[in-house]
């Protein structure tokens, strides 16, 4: 039976339209291809709208369309759009091809010539193709409830509980001992300088207190199998070597702990904490961890003062790790970010000359509960700084080290010369390339922090040295800069430099990234679905992202990522089952010699062997569809549908219909 | 025995001749073999560019050529000779196009070049090559609490930044150090001594000058070390000017490292080119007396 | 018909070798010009040099001393967070301003480029003492002095040879030259 | 027919995956990075769906080059089926050779989703080298039906 095919030419505005001739190809279209059954074929402005869908329905249903092949922007974009233009009309959303001639073509050619006799290619491709689809309809298959929530940070917690409270199921892995992420390790918030710690701390108990949330904390995911709606997720629960159901949190096992460690996550190297602590007062979970790398006890095989003093008898020297597998629907990925290491600008002096500040370093100074008990000193411990050099940019805007823009360097820059005047009264200098304000009440605030009488130095700065030329710089750091504003060369003597280091994807984004079968961009954060209209989902269905793992962000835009995310998961668990894409292989029984090929060739598993009439099988809820046991079988007895041999084969002749001319003979 | 493509460069015919015989005696101490390229030509140093480009790579890529012939790597001990020559050979590798251009000139002295040879710094060789294990086991006469102040210049660190840390490199100290000096730490060590200014713009030079002998005297150098003939001049030979020019009273001895390495192994200064510096290092004496007595012995 | 190149792309296209990355590119933080060490002698810092550029302002910058007072110590180069190599840019505006013979009068820096220049090609290698000849007429008569005192102690040390050496293959050396640039038969 | 007087522009067929290297070129795209219009792709879920056949056919059927894209070896979204392409790959170029076609035509390309401007580079660069082997003359079709009629595109 010969198909009735409709082709439709998008311009999309001039996207298209200005570089490939649509008029021309959608008319050679009608003619040249009449014989492979294109009984129609079309242009127009804008087929994703509306009326451009409607157009395809019209034709489907007044034509007795059996095919259509749509020729306009990326499938990745738009194919959902037109299937579903089909089923509305009746025919089987997978009797539609959408073939690329914008990413592919329009706007990655310039030669208008080649680029239209490019986009008839594509298109015979297209038809070739489409004769050879089979109606296929999605498999269903049920949502689990629960979700899986990686990362305590703030994006994390907001999702969590998001989705705890509207009634489902929610697990949150934390790889610390306790949720809080870097927002509990600063002090105050700008631009309104509430406190961290206030605004945090009840939402962190909330998080403990759920009873929708299982909070696995010093815990990791190990292992990640099967597809949305059903991950069996694997997590390694670390040994805490404390009994959480006897443990009262109390306090005493670290209080009488006579192992001292220098902390180097949550007070940044700053301050100490013991071999059993919690990392901060309001940790939440409140038991202790002990550390077994410093602990005495696992050092020297004595001390065991935790387990002596311990009043509920809950200190467990022999716990081992242990690994759990949960079931869960769909997976928010919010781990966050990494500090640039200032150190890798030797210049800058960081790591060398001791007042040189980190960003975290100064956060926890200023922190009440930090090591300074909040006053603002050199790391002599008393005295106060009479002038603060604040730099902004430190491994951002460079294409050394990081070319993209940290977001949150200016705005921290501001609350930290804010907080310095307003405890020491010192004098502070920011050098900065540009100030960037951009969110509600920032540009205020800058207003504020030029009121106060904050100098600004418009430059970046090129070292902090010790080294003294005049008298007036002995014994001070030297800040040597291009004040650019006035074209010359200052050095700026100050007693306090703080480097403003941006932030960088996690060390390990990569591996994570694998793990949950998503992507990295080439600055390693992990990649949106789409940069503006979909920010917070991924390229893999029922994998979401929420906060600085997908880019630099601050507070507020990480809560409202995380936010979002929760209600993308809600709007899939409320579907209650997931419609698949129906892309699997199948193995004809007939033709199957039961070699068993296929069998290893399946990294899912999904081919099982029946023993009994020596075939193999493919089971279709497991099958990815990637197709390889198609490639892969001898016999030619496994079918990738929706990308079968011969749908492909077709394609091939399609694309070779024409040979392509560039320039010379013009089109019209 | 290690061999090498020496170009020694200009300077070291005249003003850097104590370089050039040290390096020789060091080299062979530690059995490296610096093979002379035959009848090189200037490399141009800084002052081709302002004329024409083109031409400053083809002056270059001529002794590579030569270099190439024998299969040697070129080894510099001139950090301007150095960077020219690691430049020149970079670009032509990447740049089919310079290639051309420059062989085509070539082809007049019946040479061709392809980049293929590696291009080296002297102290690099030693410290990668020989190696500060076999360094030391040649060194009699450690340079015991001489306080050393490495000074590595430009043109051997930059503008590459393919090598170790270009603002904070080590690999100097490391080399004082196993011949049992005591390198300090200042900060000035990279920066740039002026020596490309010191004719046609004195006034800077000299002021670049102080700033790095300031550093280096606050440091309490008994003596700085140097990598290039042109650096070891500027430093050495100005110091007097620096004086009359900002009334300071600077008088510390430049050496190349390659005569400091000589003394370590116990070489007479005599023929380390020692004896003819402007600024003597009374410093040094006392180590030059334990290398006549090792001779005698 | 052929528009007129603008005198940025103009610098870029003297950047050979290097492919002088686009001054376009530059963000104005003024790392470069923090760094320079000879920034003081300079009429305009590096940084104002590429905003002049960028600006088109063609004979301020080709009037200007800045780049005939850097020094090639490439630390701008190194830490341009734009990867702008800027002492190359510097030699290119030498070229330009050497070709275009807009340098300003006091200058040495183009005298003895050109001097050095021409003593390699007649003699393949450099020698101070002639190059002296070149600059020592700009010097102050204190400076002159100087210099000669300099002079005659390395010529005692035996640091300075009193006659110029000459490579073997000068001939072929020339005719490589002149594949390069015309050579008026003076030489 | 001005063929002669025109250079020779080689047609180029590419199959990529649909999880990166397709998602390189929609990204060359919608950053409008330019590259040779002469390859035309066509999305396989994965690179370890290429079949050979595939690639003969596209031979016989007059394509003067093929391009085999997929992920970077280890970020499979198949988990590791790209390594079967990459052996599939060797296998095909060995076979091409015995055919007598230059195995400079068969190109394996790794992008990973972020690559827009590899991709792009990397066609530009593969399309130079297949001008410089000139056409490819073994192109009669493997079955006479129907394709390819090589015409010009002319309106």
């Amino acid at each position: 039976m010969s198909e009735r095919i409709g082709v439709y030419v998008c311009h999309c505005g001039t996207n298209i339209a200005g570089v490939v001739n649509v008029a021309d190809v959608s008319q050679w279209a009608g003619e040249k291809l009449a014989d492979k059954g294109v009984v129609i074929s079309r242009d127009y402005k804008f087929m994703c709208s509306s009326l451009g869908q409607e157009l395809i329905q019209k034709d489907i249903k007044e034509q007795k369309l059996t095919r259509v092949v749509v020729a306009a922007c990326s499938p990745h974009l738009h194919e959902k759009t037109f299937r579903n233009a089909c089923k509305g009309a009746d025919l089987n959303p997978y009797l539609c091809e959408l073939v690329s001639i914008r990413e592919q073509d329009s706007w990655v050619h310039t030669d208008k010539v080649a680029a239209t006799a490019k986009a008839k290619a594509i298109i015979a491709g297209g038809v070739f193709r489409v004769v050879h689809n089979e109606e296929l309809t999605p498999l269903k298959v049920p949502i689990h409830p629960a979700t899986l929530v990686v990362g305590g940070g703030i994006a994390g917690i907001q999702a969590s509980l998001e989705i705890a409270d509207a009634g489902f199921p929610v697990y949150l892995v934390e790889r610390e001992p306790s949720i809080g992420g870097h927002m509990a390790q600063f002090d105050k918030t700008f631009p309104t300088l509430d406190c961290s710690a206030c605004i945090l701390t009840p939402k962190m108990v909330d998080v403990g207190n759920h009873p929708n949330i299982t909070l696995l904390t010093w815990s990791e995911v190990q292992k990640v199998d099967g597809y949305v709606g059903n991950f069996a997720v694997t997590i390694k629960k670390k040994p805490r070597y404390i009994r959480t159901e006897d443990c009262t949190g109390c306090g005493i096992c670290w209080e009488k702990c006579p192992k001292k460690v220098v902390d180097t996550v949550f007070e940044a190297g700053m301050g100490n904490r013991k071999a059993v602590y919690v990392p901060f007062p309001q940790a939440v979970p409140k038991y202790p961890v002990i550390d077994d790398v410093n602990c005495t006890y696992y050092l020297k095989g004595t001390c065991k003062a935790c387990e002596k003093f311990c009043p509920t008898n809950a200190i467990d020297f022999n716990q081992k790790a242990e690994e759990i597998t949960v079931q869960v629907g769909n997976i928010i990925l919010a781990t966050g970010y990494d500090l640039f290491d200032a150190k890798r600008i030797p210049q800058y002096g960081y790591g060398k000359l001791a007042n040189v500040y980190s960003n975290l370093e100064f956060e926890r100074i200023c922190n009440a509960a930090g090591p300074t008990g909040g006053n603002i000193v050199l790391r002599d411990g008393k005295t106060a700084p009479k002038t603060v050099g604040i730099v902004h940019c430190v491994g951002s805007r460079d294409k050394n080290y990081n070319a993209y823009c940290s977001a949150i360097c200016c705005m921290q820059s501001l609350k930290f010369a804010h907080l310095v005047h307003e405890r020491t009264g010192a004098e502070v200098y920011n050098f900065y390339i540009d100030i960037r304000t951009p969110s509600k009440g920032y540009e205020e605030f800058y207003q504020r922090l030029l009121e106060e009488g904050t100098r600004f130095v418009r430059g970046k700065v090129a070292e902090v040295t010790n080294v003294a030329r005049v008298p007036e710089e002995e014994g001070k750091l030297i800040i040597q800069v291009e004040d650019t504003l006035i074209g010359k060369q200052r050095r700026i003597p100050v007693d306090m430099v703080i480097l403003s280091s941006g932030m960088q994807a996690r060390h390990d984004s990569k591996e994570v990234a694998k793990l949950f079968g998503i992507s990295c961009s080439a600055d390693n954060w992990f990649i949106e679905r789409h940069p503006k209209l979909d920010p917070v989902a991924t390229m893999t269905e029922g994998v979401y992202i929420a906060g600085c793992v997908q880019g630099p962000k601050d507070i507020p835009a990480s809560v409202a990522q995380g936010a979002a995310a929760a209600a993308r998961v809600l709007g899939k668990i409320q579907q209650k089952e997931i419609a698949l894409e129906p892309v699997r292989a199948t193995i004809n029984e007939q033709q199957c010699s039961g070699c068993r090929i296929c069998n290893n060739l399946c990294p899912f598993n999904a081919i099982l062997f029946h023993e009994d009439k020596m075939v193999s099988e493919v089971n279709p809820a497991l099958c990815q569809g990637c197709g390889t046991c198609v490639a892969g079988c001898p016999a030619g007895a496994i079918s990738g549908t929706g990308f079968s041999n011969e749908q492909i084969l077709s394609q091939i002749d399609g694309l070779l219909l024409l040979n392509i001319s560039t320039a010379a003979v013009p089109v019209e | 025995m290690k061999q090498y493509a020496y170009y020694p460069g200009c300077s070291l015919e005249s003003l850097g001749k104590s370089y050039h015989v040290s390096a020789m005696e060091v080299a062979r101490a530690l059995g490296v073999e610096l093979k002379e390229i035959e009848d090189w030509n200037c490399c141009g140093a800084t002052a081709y560019f302002p004329v024409d480009e083109l031409l400053a790579y083809t002056l270059t890529a001529r002794n590579l050529a030569k270099a190439e012939k024998t299969g040697l790597d070129f080894v510099a001990p001139c950090s301007a000779c150095y960077k020219n020559a690691y430049f020149t050979n970079s670009y032509l590798q990447k740049d089919p196009d310079l290639a051309e251009h420059i062989n085509y000139a070539l082809e007049a002295d019946n040479l061709h070049v392809s980049g293929t040879s590696k291009v080296r710094h002297l102290i690099e060789v030693f410290i990668n090559d020989v190696g500060l294990e076999e360094i030391k086991n040649k060194v009699t006469n450690p340079l015991k609490d001489l306080r050393v102040a490495p000074y590595y210049g430009c043109q051997i660190l930059r503008p590459r930044k393919d090598h170790e840390d270009v603002e904070n490199p080590q690999y100097f100290e490391g080399l004082l150090s196993t011949i049992g000096a005591d390198p300090i730490d200042y900060a000035s060590k990279t920066r740039c001594c002026g020596g490309s200014l010191i004719i046609t713009n004195r006034k800077a030079a000299l002021d670049m000058v102080r700033i790095l002998l300031q550093n280096a005297v606050n440091q309490k150098a008994d003596v700085i070390a140097t990598t290039c003939p042109m650096c070891n001049v500027n430093l050495e030979v100005y110091q007097n000017q620096v004086n009359r020019e900002f009334g300071t009273q600077y008088s510390i001895p430049v050496m190349y490292f390659t005569q400091l390495m000589g003394l370590a192994f116990g070489v007479v200064p005599g023929h380390l080119g020692i004896g003819k510096e402007q600024i003597s290092g009374a410093s040094l004496f006392a180590f030059a007396q334990n290398t006549k007595q090792e001779k005698t012995l | 018909m052929v528009d007129a190149l603008s005198f940025s792309s103009e610098v870029s296209n003297l950047m050979y070798a290097s492919h002088g990355d686009p001054i376009t590119n530059c963000l104005q933080c003024g790392t470069c010009s923090g760094t320079c060490p000879a920034v003081e002698f300079m009429d305009h810092t590096p940084r104002q040099i590429i905003g002049m550029i960028r600006a088109d302002l063609k004979e301020e910058v080709l009037a200007s001393n800045t780049y005939w007072t850097c020094a090639s110590c490439y630390n701008c180069t190194v830490r341009c967070p734009a990867e702008i190599d800027i002492a190359d840019m510097m030699y290119a505006l030498k070229r330009y301003s050497m070709w275009k013979g807009t340098f300003q009068e006091d200058l040495i820096g183009p005298a003895f480029s050109e001097a050095f220049v021409k003593m390699i090609v007649n003699s393949g290698r450099s020698f101070e003492p002639l190059l002296a000849a070149t600059y020592l007429p700009r010097f102050s008569a204190s400076d002159i002095i100087q210099e000669g005192l300099m002079a005659t102690g390395l010529v005692l040390s035996g640091k300075m040879p009193l006659l110029p050496k000459r490579i073997k293959g000068l001939k072929k050396f020339q005719q490589m030259v002149r594949r390069i640039i015309p050579l008026g038969e003076s030489s | 027919m001005t063929e002669e007087t025109k250079p020779f522009e080689p047609v180029i067929i590419g199959f990529t995956c649909n999880w990166c290297s397709y998602r390189a070129a929609d990204m060359a795209g919608t950053a409008r990075m330019k590259y040779a219009p002469n390859v035309r792709l066509i999305r396989l879920m994965c690179s370890g769906r290429l079949d050979p056949t595939f690639v003969f056919k596209a031979f016989a059927g007059g394509a003067d080059a093929v391009l085999i894209s997929g992920c970077h070896p280890g970020d499979c979204h198949y988990v590791e089926q790209n390594y079967k392409a990459m052996r599939r790959f060797a296998l095909m170029k060995r076979v091409l050779v015995q055919l007598g076609v230059e195995p400079g035509r068969l190109k394996l390309l790794w992008a990973s989703a972020a690559e827009g401007a590899i991709f792009a580079a990397e066609i530009n660069k593969f399309v130079e080298e297949v001008r410089a082997l000139g056409p490819l003359n073994w192109s009669q079709p493997a079955e006479p039906v129907s394709t390819p009629i090589m015409e010009e595109v002319t309106a």
